[in-house]
């Protein structure tokens, strides 16, 4: 069995071995490896190539994208997501600009540990795939199952585009695959996760799980919900979501991250743009609450959707 | 509400020095019997969230919350147990937050050393290092606006959080502004697992001083008597107009990073260094040494503090907890310009 | 005759004038008057309440924050909007969780100048709401009227939570009205700047102008279009958005911002889940191109919507 | 393609001094023609967007141009169009960007300052000050990591870029990292508006370097001699392992902050005292003085270097103006992944 977290650290290692333009860097990464482990024992694997920065999120990033000119695929960790608002800068006006305004491209990926677990509060909690998705230029990449995980990080490295790896850390030591995968769906391409006929349900990373839980609990109740795992949240794969649409005529977008102007908003937008006549009900989003995230877990577990407020959105939808 | 706990004056600054050191003493202990059992109820599950412990730097960070005075600011870090205490925080917001009370300052909203009451001048940390000084910098410059004369403001950093541009914006606009901040930098020669070699290039973290055109001051953050003079003195350097003050202090982390984090990476010789002596012991046997306490009399402040630690716990425990269903779930203060409610 | 930017030097001039309380902070605002004069005079006329800031934008907010705390009314000027990006991690994780960390408020105003004028490249013509709107804690102006510049400023000033107002760089000299408002509707409420009966164009900022131009245009054919203003896109006013929907059957909404996740997403998601029945047709929205803000002026007038681009637009949404 | 304009040879650095100073002061010469000459197109409506001038840094920057060697790094800043040239910057590259030629490095996406050839060694600044520092330390970090030696990457900041956190993060970052940065700081009194008392309290920005445990060096930047001297002797440093150098040169914008602005509020006891002189006098003066060219050379290249503009400014003239339509308006290199593509 190996965990969403070892599928990530698997991924690094092997773009290490393979590939010589590899390195890592950020804090505590190296001999540490990593607050949550994830470059465990690289450091000693692949001598001088996974380093240790300082406490400087502006310049870890920035030298990515120095070292990504020379040539480098750099791969950075952010501590936890919500430091990257520090980069935040060089993220998006340096890192996302550069190819549109020289053609020279500049493949950095920059993991983010995303969303929240109980107890972690409202500055260790953050997704934040919608507002790099906002800017052009970047990719952004959130994968749900520990197959993705290590697929698009592998794939992740040999795009020329920035990479913003949203990796949750809800799903780090939980979730767990038999092995790691040979074969992989391309990076923007949606999969979808569960088929049904009675509605649509489009998300991602972690909610993808309780979507899935969901949709147990309203078979049992005789409603087959088809579930689309978006995997990319910038490009999205508008395609498969209409076709899903196409074929329930209902379509309910959830998400982790705040409501506004969120990935499910995104989604909203698209679907009753362009598939306006597909649809049979209002669509209808769910979004965590529009607060930071909460510290207690009896505030945090009502913060997010859940697979009982999934399940009730997805009863009214059915009954619209 | 900020309040003295029991067994203290209602002023800090004792005629004698002995006084002062005996006060500062408490407080370290009251930290650090505060800070084991937080330690052992997160041990014992029954903690949610992290754990960080200022083991070791209780000198530094008491000497900082002791030279404040009524008026002044303090914005303590993760490391600030014995300053909170000593600048007024009482035991029960500090278990009341751990635990996620919805009667604590925080309301179980956010937790552990993200904890403050801003209106009675204790700023509450967010996670990203350095940010805190500049809002340090902004009380000040409303009091000097209010033609409020004579306060201080003190913030605590550790040397992994001088790597941050945020502490350089904030320092160079204290300086800038000749505003009274006290900057009370605790190199612990780690940050996290970061060793110093990886996180600056000066000889001594003091050197910054000059490039900003501040005071700095170096103490040996073990020894509390250095700390209480040079980080009492940084603070009247201050609060006399001579501007930003900056103190590097030297010491040890003696704890893991958090306590889900067994530090083993910490060098043995640093440990067996005069760094790595634990400042609460130094400051014990000082006690004793100088005959300004007995053994007896420190047996019954321990007491003292584990009995008000204890109740203090108790009365967490006992606390509610937060409610999804009664919180508001809205996120400004104009609640008219909530959506939904336009 | 009053400019918009004027407008906004005098709801300034006002509130140093009427609030002790109030004082300004940023780059070159002082004895200069600011990049964009829009504190000229302001540092003679009020002695010691209007500061020139060091190059240090994270400073700058967080010693608003740090003021506002303490009772003051700090109204801080980025040179650009722009960088803002360098203050992002104080605006939204210090001043836009504040109150709900403590209960205590942080009325502090940010002044974004923002959006594309010809020539400005991509780093002095960024339009950021919609990155601000995503965070919970904060309230988004953005006023399109020489009138609301004003008022919503001298508004602001009252708010108890950060406000971060978008003022458009490409009004500042051009726009003008006959005299100051005395009184305003309150922010919050959208505007129906236009009557119409065939189609609702929500959108804001200096795209109002260009949706009029719009209207105009299509009024020549025959069209009626209703065009609401915004005003400020947190909140939206969704009721006067759905109210004009119910109204004309169709929306276009329009945005000087970047596509994904903009304002139009937020406004089409609201629209097809809440107002769903009132839709006679797809709905639609314009937005810029999904790069950077181009410098040369030909390709700064494709790049954003236009009264040509919005007045097509408009025309396939009529057709549907 | 960066290339070396007419009259100048392969190799930058001279047997002798004053052939280096001759060239040196050529590509000022060049720099300041051009730039009057964008100047006068900027009064004339013939430029979009800001200009913005070197006048009176030409000293500093040629220097800094000319000190690197084929394989290093140059983030130039605004007032570098001297070190540009020296570098390898074709004077179409600077009108063409100015105009915004299709065909120029930038294609009319960006403008003006903004431009570069990053697979030559010259990055394209962006607007945010600061920001290029750690860039060019991750380019140093490519060649270390490929085996690349003996490489410099420099870098020129002002005095009001010294406040901003991205400097600081990146020149501790290059101190952390021992590279071979060299970070030239010239303090020409104003950043905009603003007078160095409002940006910065030490009493000269080279007090920073000790703070970041980095060489720091101090040049009179109106004198082309100790110029040439002292950054080329830290770039000489910075080469040979003695890790990140930082030069803080002195002078005086003598120009607005950009061609929109008539600086009115430079003081006139600065443009009066010696930091006022224009170093391009200085080392007019000098050449004379020296006996290095004389009165008809110097005019001889005066009327080279207008030539070389004037057949650059008419090159840009004549070369296409970005069109939209033929435009891709796509942000990302994978075109694959570019949204509607999938
Ligand atoms: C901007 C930012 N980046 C990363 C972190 C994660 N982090 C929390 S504490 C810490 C180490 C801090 O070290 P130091 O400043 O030396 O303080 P110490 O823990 O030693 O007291 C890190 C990296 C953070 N809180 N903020
Ligand atoms: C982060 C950031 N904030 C503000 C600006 C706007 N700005 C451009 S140049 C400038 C002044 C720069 O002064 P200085 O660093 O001294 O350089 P100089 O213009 O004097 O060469 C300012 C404030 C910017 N470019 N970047
Ligand atoms: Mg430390
Ligand atoms: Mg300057």
């Amino acid at each position: 069995m190996i965990t969403y977290l070892e599928a990530i650290r698997e991924a690094q290692a092997h773009a290490l071995a393979a590939d010589p333009r590899v390195y890592l860097y950020g804090q505590d990464i190296a001999t540490f490896g990593g607050a949550f482990k994830a470059t465990k024992n690289l450091a000693q694997a692949y001598p001088g190539r996974v380093l240790d920065s300082p406490i400087s999120e502006d310049a870890i990033v920035g030298s990515a994208i120095g070292a990504a000119i020379e040539g480098m695929r750099p791969i950075v960790e952010m501590q936890f997501a919500d430091f990257s608002t520090v980069a935040f800068n060089q993220i998006v006006n340096q890192a996302a600009t550069l190819h549109w305004r020289t053609g020279v491209p500049c493949p950095i990926i920059v993991r983010l540990p995303s969303g929240g677990t109980p107890g972690s509060g409202p500055f260790h909690s953050q997704s934040l795939e919608a507002i790099y998705a906002h800017y052009p230029g970047l990719i952004i990449v959130t994968p749900a199952t520990v197959e993705d995980a290590y697929s698009m990080l592998l794939e992740s490295i040999t795009i020329e585009d920035p990479v913003i790896f949203c990796e949750h850390k809800y799903l780090y030591y939980h979730l767990k695959a038999e092995s790691l995968p040979s074969e992989a769906l391309p990076i923007g391409k949606a999969r979808v996760a569960r088929q049904g006929r009675d509605a649509t349900v489009v998300t991602y990373s972690a909610m993808l799980h309780e979507c899935l839980a969901a949709a147990e609990e309203l078979a049992a109740e005789g409603w087959e919900l088809e579930v689309v795992d978006l995997r990319s949240i910038k490009p999205i794969d508008t395609d498969t979501v209409l076709a899903s649409v196409a074929r329930t005529g209902r379509v309910l977008a959830v998400g982790e991250a705040w409501p506004w102007g969120g990935v499910t908003a995104e989604i909203l937008a698209r679907v009753a743009s362009e598939g306006f006549n597909l649809l049979d009900a209002p669509p209808m989003r769910l979004n965590s609450k529009d607060t930071p995230v909460p510290f207690h877990p009896n505030l945090w577990g009502t913060h997010r959707p859940t697979a009982q407020t999934i399940a009730a959105a997805a009863r009214t939808l059915l009954n619209k | 509400m900020l309040q003295k706990p029991e067994g203290s004056d209602s002023t800090q600054r004792a005629a004698n020095f002995s006084e002062t050191y005996r006060r500062a003493y408490r407080w370290m202990l009251l930290a650090r019997v505060a800070e084991d059992k937080i330690r052992s109820l997160f041990l014992g599950g029954k903690v949610t969230g992290g754990v960080f412990l200022g083991k070791g730097q209780e000198a530094i960070s008491v000497a900082t919350g002791m030279a404040l005075r009524d008026g002044d600011i303090f914005a303590p870090l993760i490391r600030d147990q014995a300053g909170r205490f000593a600048f007024g925080e009482s035991v029960v917001d500090f278990t009341m937050t751990y635990i996620g009370s919805r009667s604590g300052p925080m309301r179980g909203r956010d937790g552990n050393i993200h904890r403050g009451r801003p209106r009675e001048g204790m700023l509450p940390m967010i996670s990203h290092l350095g940010a805190m000084v500049s809002v340090v910098n902004g009380v000040l410059m409303a009091h000097r606006f209010q033609g409020r004369r004579n306060t201080v403001g003190a913030t605590s950093l550790g040397d992994g959080a001088t790597s941050t541009g945020a502490f350089h914006e904030g320092l160079n606009q204290a300086a800038v502004e000749k505003l009274p901040l006290v900057l009370v930098v605790t190199n612990n020669q780690y940050a996290y697992s970061t060793p110093t070699d990886r996180q600056f290039a000066c000889a001594d973290l003091v050197e910054k001083a000059v490039g900003y055109g501040v005071d700095g001051h170096s103490v040996d953050g073990t020894d509390l008597t250095s700390c209480l003079k040079v980080i009492g003195g940084a603070v009247e350097r201050a609060r006399n107009g001579f501007g930003p003050q900056m103190v590097v202090a030297t010491s040890l982390r003696l704890s893991g990073h958090g306590e889900h984090d067994d530090g083993h990476y910490v060098l043995p010789d640093l440990k067996d260094s005069a760094l790595g002596r634990d400042c609460l012991q130094v400051s014990h046997s000082h006690l004793l040494k100088e005959g300004w306490a007995d053994q007896e009399t420190l047996d019954s402040w321990k007491r003292d503090s584990i009995s008000q630690v204890d109740e203090a716990v108790a009365h967490a425990m006992r606390e509610p907890l937060p409610d999804p269903a009664r919180e508001d779930w809205c996120a400004i203060a104009s609640r008219h310009l909530a959506e939904g409610n336009v």
